[in-house]
């Protein structure tokens, strides 16, 4: 059973067709890529299943149940986390807290029990700190918690990003170029993440550029192009499509062996 | 040290209206009233960063609740607190619903209008009762356990049990689930929603617990005052308040205590330099400004004792 | 050509670079690797003035950079395709693109520069008319790298121009890079993408924690196991 | 030894100008009485408060003048700021003479030791309407500014006009402090008055004339006492200004008793200019009977200067004219004329 | 009919005046994202400079009425531009990487310090400029009279309005100062000197808000020294309402807003009036966020 189907998104910008009639799924537990050349709409597709945008035309379900026209914030609480293209941390609250910004929408205390902290609130709030120092450890942050999420390094504050998603329970988590900016030895580091992430069940959808990583965690590719698929398939086959050499991977020979 | 120093300061200020004149016991009582109502502001503005100049309207809505309540049918005036809080509460979630989503500068001037647009319904005597550009007197002083308050010493321990009260109330808010809802919200909107905020619904909850806090406080002003008219919800308030909070330090509530002392009660050091006391205090709140730019205590990042980092190394 | 000597560099109370000393001759590519935070944006960005300079000097030819406010550095012919992209969001593409020639006197040379420009990224030229805000991430790149070029500078700072760019792309900003490298002007490239790096470079420093921990030429970097292994991924 | 009174006046904000005057005076005044050889042997020390015309801080300044030890406060310019202080000198036991407070309610009130050298709101309204009449309008328009006192007296002019039959045809408020006045001066010719009464303030008052004479609309207009100042001229211009109505307590110039001759002499020498409305005389006033109390009354307890002041005086000679006060300690007497702007812009007291 | 007409003249009059204001508003805005609250202060001491120079200089004995006022409008410009440098320098500056609101309370303090430090040079009294300054024409416009003084400000305001926008999308200097405005580091990185574009645009801002302030005191003759105080306010709401930071939105949301408070006084109530304004403000803007004219750029993610 997939967990989230894509039918026939369409999205344009004044006159500019960024997704046109993209289907696709994304079966449980499997790790699917989202990749094509630069402007081919793969952020746009993100942003279409996460709410940040409306698609003109479409439906994109999860686990049945209709997403479009839902607000991100449900979009999160129904199970879907992602991180951003360009990190959008909160920059001035510590790595901890950002975490419990995932843990949000797990949580009930309204504002009265904020205001006069019985006992139910004081026990959801040291739950939700230790889950969150428990995503800390899983993404190897544990000792910056108490640091400002805006002093971190590039690379950190993308692992940061990940496991303030993991924090709000997702089935499926998205990830828009987490390989962004990390060297090849701190991109293995991420391929183990990834890997770790889907042994806990979670599914997985990613953007990436980075090919040695795409091709060596993805089940299943998507390729866009124009705002159009072009392609679907395993690795091996999107390795050997010639349109997709064409348009996106290019010729070099360095890619070859992965 | 540290610790000790709240104390001393509480205990000086409890103190204090038996060695004060009453004068400046009044003057205390000011910096009481202003300073409940920036605490309130300061969920809105200092914690959520919404842009917000009209605060004064939630005051009046509570204010004049007390009023014609009392003066017409009688209540007693601190019954009608309750009241206040929840009718000005009403009328911010109303009020804030449709504009909940304008950013920055456009929410600015939108409570900015809509003080004004409460000031001129008051002055124009809405519904016919609230008695127009002569407000309402003849508010009842309050009875609390059948001692009636008249002097300003009386009114400086109500309402700095109030102060003191809020303060710890908003600091347990502040630390808390909602609290932080507030600050991501104030960092950045689509991050907040993207990690799982729904980010009107929190605006609007600060918005409604901001107005029922300033609504209450407007039952003590009413008390205090016994009247009220449209003069005292003007723009001008709603502006200075702005200032106390950010002034004092956005999002820090000893900030903000400090920020209403040094606002309302300062201009009373200046009293004899007659005409120049504003343009002192048009000075002085640029320089403090450029002084500490953050505010004068700016927020500090919560510590959460909780958190452990368990010693055991990651396999 | 540029000199640098003890750069010491502070954000607040902590001190980011601790006395870098880092020279580029005329017509050179120099890359700089290093590990997340190792330093080597705030390398670029004290070159550039963005950060001001605690200790140290930082000379290009006989003109004292750390002296000079960011605005003058680029009229020296120092300019920057930033981390971030920083690109200008609510101008478009074409604005964007001749604020680059901000300094520029010689409007035709301009033109000639932007037409060549328009041809490295078709893409751009597609989208001059669209605010540069709503370019993909990687329209945002292009645009970053065609700016920095537009004001014809001496010398060239590139901070991860590759990230974010397709494959394909990525080919051709290397290749470009060595074009450019080519009609004159010199390159400090900053690259997460080592390998690629030095294979163009002339020169390389490493950096470890704000100091040079190895200073050499590409091909004997590319050599060195130590590099090899935390740099260009132990797996090939 | 000294005997302080208190001086309550907005010597900041909207009404800076009035509150200046009526410090200016009363220390002019208080100064004569030290010369003179003081109350009663004691020197007159003045202690003055900024009211800033606003109610909340008038009640610090009230506070403030109560812990100093005044004996007694003059004061102040409008009716709203002085209400806000009246309780609490009230239970502090201290005469208050309020100088430029016209509302009605504050002496009905039934405190006993509030008193005002000012008229009140009804009497204007009853000169008013008797002076329209008298002009022959039959089609009135009444503009106020939504102040506690314009309003007021526009109400009680309204209310008195429809019981003589005469047709209120525009009644509405302007928003004070606004400079351009020409749309409702288009929305008030649509309703086709043939007499304008504005019971607001002079700036506004020099702007709606200075407007209706560039529309070329000659209706006649009055003013209410508010109008009453020179800078109304200089505003609207002496030919826009020319035939103006308005109702006043005699302006400065028009005090023809010897004290206030003596008075505006001295007050000339010492500012080079005369006081700028009546409002600020009246505060000389408050000063006068108030040291008249003390020194016959022979006691400084609120209560004695009280009751000297409500029973004992009767037509002192003041600088407005004689001045006594009833039982509610308002004044006795008929304060108000009408005035009219000549056409070299000086206000000539109509018979 | 005619009374609409009348009515429609007397908003546009009035608003002409509001956008001039609101120009120099979002001019700062525009680079500084501060709202300058001080503005209708600049506003006002260019309306008390007028009248100075108007009497110490004798310009109109010497130069005759146009020529004169023509003097005189570049002599105001040109201090209250002086005046507004020296407010960036101290009040703004050292505050430019402080959180937003913290140059808004600066702002405000300095608004408090030039108001009344108008009063004491001044007094508090109402000021009048002469009145026989400039020559009452009245123009009958198809049918319509309307006082030359009247067409000429609208005119004035239309016509600094377009320069301003040619200035700012148009030359080079422009795009420098819109540059500025987005990203101050990277503007820097183009050798765009950000500290004087900054400067010039507090030259600009004042320098025009000190001509709206001698325009008012030349057409309605009186001021005052918190005459700024309204202003401001409301050329703020007029710059919001067309889309803050955008030029022709400013003129567009000053007029408006002059003719919504003339019509508003004149179908409904002039109690309500200012109510009214502000009520059709925020129903803009729930429409449109933004404003009128405001950029909708979809921010991306
Ligand atoms: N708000 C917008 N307005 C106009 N055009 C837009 C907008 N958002 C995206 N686009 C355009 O739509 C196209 C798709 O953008 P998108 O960000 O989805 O690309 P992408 O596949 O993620 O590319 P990259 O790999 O470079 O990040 C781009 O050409 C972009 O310029
Ligand atoms: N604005 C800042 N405030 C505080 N610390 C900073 C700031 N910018 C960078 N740093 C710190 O300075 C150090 C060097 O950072 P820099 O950005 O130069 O690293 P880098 O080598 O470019 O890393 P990356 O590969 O992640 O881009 C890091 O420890 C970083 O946390
Ligand atoms: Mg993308
Ligand atoms: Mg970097």
């Amino acid at each position: 059973m997939s967990l989230l189907d894509v039918v026939g998104v369409s999205k344009s910008f004044g006159g500019l067709m960024a997704v046109s009639d993209v289907s696709f799924d994304v079966e449980e537990g499997s790790i699917v890529g989202l990749i094509g050349p630069n402007g081919a709409g793969k952020t746009t597709v993100f942003n279409l299943i996460t709410g940040n945008s409306v698609p003109d035309s479409g439906s994109i379900r999860f686990q049945e149940q209709e997403l479009v026209g839902k607000p991100t914030h449900a979009i999160v609480a129904a199970g879907i986390a992602r991180t951003f293209q360009t990190i959008r941390l909160f920059p001035r609250m510590s790595v901890l807290e950002n975490v419990l910004a995932g843990r949000h929408c797990r949580m009930k205390a309204g504002v009265l029990a904020a205001m006069l902290r019985p006992p139910r609130q004081r026990r959801e709030e040291e739950a939700a700190i230790a889950r969150a120092m428990a995503e800390l450890r899983f993404v190897g942050l544990e000792r910056e918690y108490a640091q400002l999420a805006g002093g971190l390094s590039y690379g950190n504050q993308r692992l940061l990003e990940i496991a303030r998603a993991l924090a709000s329970d997702p089935r499926l988590i998205i990830l828009d170029e987490p390989a962004g900016g990390m060297n090849d030895a701190e991109t293995q580091a991420l391929m183990h993440l990834i890997h770790a992430i889907q042994k806990r069940g979670i599914t997985i959808l990613l953007i990436e550029h980075d090919m040695s990583l795409v091709m060596r965690v993805c089940h299943k590719l998507v390729v866009l192009e124009h705002g159009i698929c072009i392609a679907t398939g395993t690795p091996a086959e999107i390795q050997a499509n010639p349109r997709v050499i064409e348009a996106y991977l290019g010729a070099e020979d360095d890619h070859a062996p992965y | 040290m540290n610790r000790l120093l709240p104390w001393g300061l509480t205990l000086l200020l409890a103190i204090s209206p038996v060695v004060l004149d009453t004068y400046w016991t009044d003057v205390l009582n000011n910096v009481g009233l202003y300073a409940v109502l920036a605490l309130s502001l300061n969920v809105i503005l200092g914690l959520a960063g919404l842009f917000h100049m009209g605060h004064a309207a939630f005051y009046a809505v509570g204010a004049y609740t007390t009023a014609i309540l009392n003066t017409v049918y009688g209540i007693p005036v601190l019954w009608t607190m309750p009241l206040a809080g929840l009718l000005a509460g009403l009328f911010a979630a109303l009020v804030a619903r449709p504009i909940i989503h304008l950013r920055g500068d456009y929410l600015l001037i939108v409570t900015i209008g809509m003080v004004e647009i409460v000031r001129i319904a008051l002055i124009n005597n809405i519904f016919g009762i609230t008695g127009g550009a002569n407000g309402i007197f003849g508010i009842s002083r309050p009875i609390l356990f059948e001692f009636k308050l008249t002097k300003p010493i009386h009114f400086f321990y109500l309402i700095w049990a109030v102060v003191g009260i809020s303060a710890v109330l908003f600091r347990c808010l502040e630390h808390s689930r909602f609290g932080r809802a507030l600050r991501y919200i104030k960092e950045d909107e689509t991050a907040a929603a993207g990690s799982g905020i729904d980010v009107a619904h929190h605006k609007l909850l600060a918005f409604t617990i901001g107005a029922v806090w300033a609504g209450m406080t407007g039952t003590l002003f009413a008390a205090k005052m016994t009247i009220i008219s449209p003069e005292s919800f003007t723009f001008w308030e709603s502006v200075l308040l702005f200032t106390i909070v950010i002034l004092g330090g956005a999002g820090n509530i000893l900030g903000v205590l400090l920020g209403a002392f040094l606002l309302i009660g300062l201009p009373e050091l200046f009293r004899d330099f007659a005409q120049y006391r504003l343009l002192v205090f048009g000075a002085a709140m640029v320089a403090m400004m450029i002084f500490r730019g953050g505010g004068l205590l700016p927020p500090q990042p919560p510590r959460y004792p909780q958190a452990k980092v368990s010693l055991e190394e990651r396999p | 050509m540029l000199r640098i000597e003890r750069l010491r560099v502070r954000y607040g109370s902590v001190e980011a670079l601790h006395g870098i000393d880092l020279t580029v001759e005329e017509g050179e590519i120099v890359t700089i690797l290093g590990a997340n935070g190792a330093g080597k944006t705030t390398t670029l960005n004290a070159i550039c003035g963005l950060v001001p300079v605690a200790e140290g000097s930082i000379w290009l030819r006989d003109t004292p950079l750390h002296t000079l406010p960011a605005h003058a550095i680029v009229r020296q012919g120092v300019t920057q395709s930033p981390e971030g992209r920083r690109v200008f969001t609510t101008l478009t593409v074409e604005e964007n693109l001749s604020l680059g020639a901000f300094t520029a006197t010689d409007s035709k040379r301009v033109a000639a520069t932007q037409a060549w420009i328009y041809r490295l990224f078709p893409r751009l030229h597609e989208r001059r008319h669209q605010l540069a805000g709503t370019l993909s991430g990687g329209e945002q790149q292009m645009l970053a790298i065609g700016r920095a070029l537009m004001a014809a500078p001496k010398l060239l700072l590139l901070d991860e121009p590759s990230l974010g760019l397709a494959p394909i792309l990525v080919q051709s900003i290397f290749a470009t890079i060595r074009e450019i490298n080519q009609s004159g002007v010199t390159i400090i490239l900053v690259e997460q993408n080592a390998r690629a790096a030095l294979k163009l470079a002339h020169r390389g420093y490493v950096l470890e924690v704000g100091r040079v921990a190895l200073a050499d030429t590409a091909a004997n970097l590319l050599a060195n196991p130590e590099v090899q292994r935390a740099y260009l991924g132990g797996g090939h | 030894k000294t005997i302080r009174l208190g001086l309550m006046c907005p010597l900041t904000g909207s009404w800076a100008s009035e509150g200046q005057d009526m410090k200016q005076i009363v220390e002019l005044l208080a100064k004569e009485t030290n010369k003179a050889g003081g109350l009663g042997g004691m020197e007159v020390e003045i202690i003055t408060e900024d009211d800033g015309g606003d109610p909340r801080q008038a009640a610090s300044a009230a506070n403030k003048l109560v812990t100093k030890g005044v004996v007694a406060v003059i004061g102040t310019y409008g009716s709203s700021v002085t209400e806000a202080t009246q309780s609490i000198y009230d239970e502090a036991g201290i005469v208050q003479i309020a100088t430029g407070s016209t509302a009605i309610r504050l002496t009905e009130k039934g405190l006993p030791l509030f008193l005002r050298t000012s008229p009140r709101d009804d009497e204007q309204g009853k000169v008013a309407a008797k002076t329209i009449q008298a002009k022959g309008a039959q089609k009135v328009a009444i503009l106020h500014d939504n102040t506690s006192y314009a309003k007021g007296l526009a109400d009680e002019t309204k209310a008195l006009l429809s019981a003589t039959g005469i047709k209120v045809v525009f009644f509405d408020a302007l928003t004070p402090g606004e400079r351009d006045y020409n749309a409702i001066l288009t929305k008030m010719k649509g309703a086709g008055p043939d007499f304008i009464f504005f019971t607001g303030y002079y700036p506004e008052a020099g702007l709606l004339l200075k407007q209706k004479k560039e529309m070329g609309w000659n209706v006649p207009m009055m003013g209410g006492d508010a109008t009453n100042n020179p800078d109304l001229v200089k505003i609207a211009g002496p030919q826009a200004a020319a035939g103006f109505l308005f109702l006043s307590p005699p302006v400065p110039a028009d005090l023809n008793t010897p004290e206030a001759k003596a008075f505006l002499a001295a007050y000339q020498q010492a500012y080079g200019s005369q006081p700028g409305s009546v409002w600020a005389v009246l505060a000389g006033d408050a000063y006068r009977v108030l040291v008249e109390a003390i020194a016959k009354g022979g006691s400084t307890k609120g209560a004695d200067i009280a009751a000297y002041l409500k029973t004992k005086l009767t037509n002192f000679p003041g600088l407005t004219g004689p001045i006594s006060f009833n039982a509610k300690g308002d004044r006795v007497g008929d304060l108000y004329r009408v005035y009219q702007v000549d056409a070299t812009g000086a206000f000539t007291l109509l018979p | 009919m005619e009374e609409f007409i009348q009515q429609l003249t007397n908003g546009l009059a009035v608003g002409g005046i509001y956008a001039l204001v609101a120009l120099g508003y979002t001019m700062v805005y525009g680079v500084l994202k501060l709202i300058n609250f001080a503005h209708g202060d600049l506003f006002t001491i260019g309306a008390y400079l007028g009248l100075t120079v108007l009497t110490a200089l004798g310009l109109k004995e010497h130069l005759g009425p146009v020529a004169g006022i023509g003097v005189l409008v570049i002599f105001v410009m040109g201090l209250v531009a002086i005046i507004g440098a020296l407010l960036e320098r101290v009040a703004y500056k050292p505050l430019r990487h402080a959180p937003r609101l913290s140059a808004v309370v600066s702002a405000l303090g300095a608004s408090i310090f030039f108001q009344n430090a108008v009063m004491l040079v001044y007094g508090a009294r109402f000021q009048v400029y002469p009145h026989d300054l400039l020559p009452k024409v009245v123009v009958n416009l198809f049918g319509l009279e309307i006082p030359l003084l009247r067409i000429a400000l609208f005119v004035s305001s239309l016509v600094l309005m377009a320069g301003l926008y040619l200035f700012i999308h148009k030359t080079k200097i422009g795009t420098a100062i819109r540059a500025a405005a987005i990203d101050q580091g990277a503007a820097r990185l183009m050798g765009i000197n950000v500290d004087r574009v900054i400067l010039l645009v507090f030259c600009i801002g004042p320098a025009l808000g000190g001509a709206a302030g001698l325009m008012v005191g030349l057409y309605y003759g009186q001021i005052n020294f918190t005459m700024g105080w309204v202003y401001g306010l409301k050329a703020f709401t007029a710059a919001i309402l067309g889309g803050i930071g955008n030029i022709p939105g400013a003129m567009l949301g000053g007029l408006l807003l002059g003719v919504i408070e003339a019509l508003g006084a004149a179908y409904l109530s002039i109690a309500w009036k200012d109510a009214f304004a502000f009520g059709v403000l925020i129903l803009i803007l729930i429409v449109r966020p933004t404003g009128i004219l405001g950029e909708r750029v979809a921010e991306k993610v």
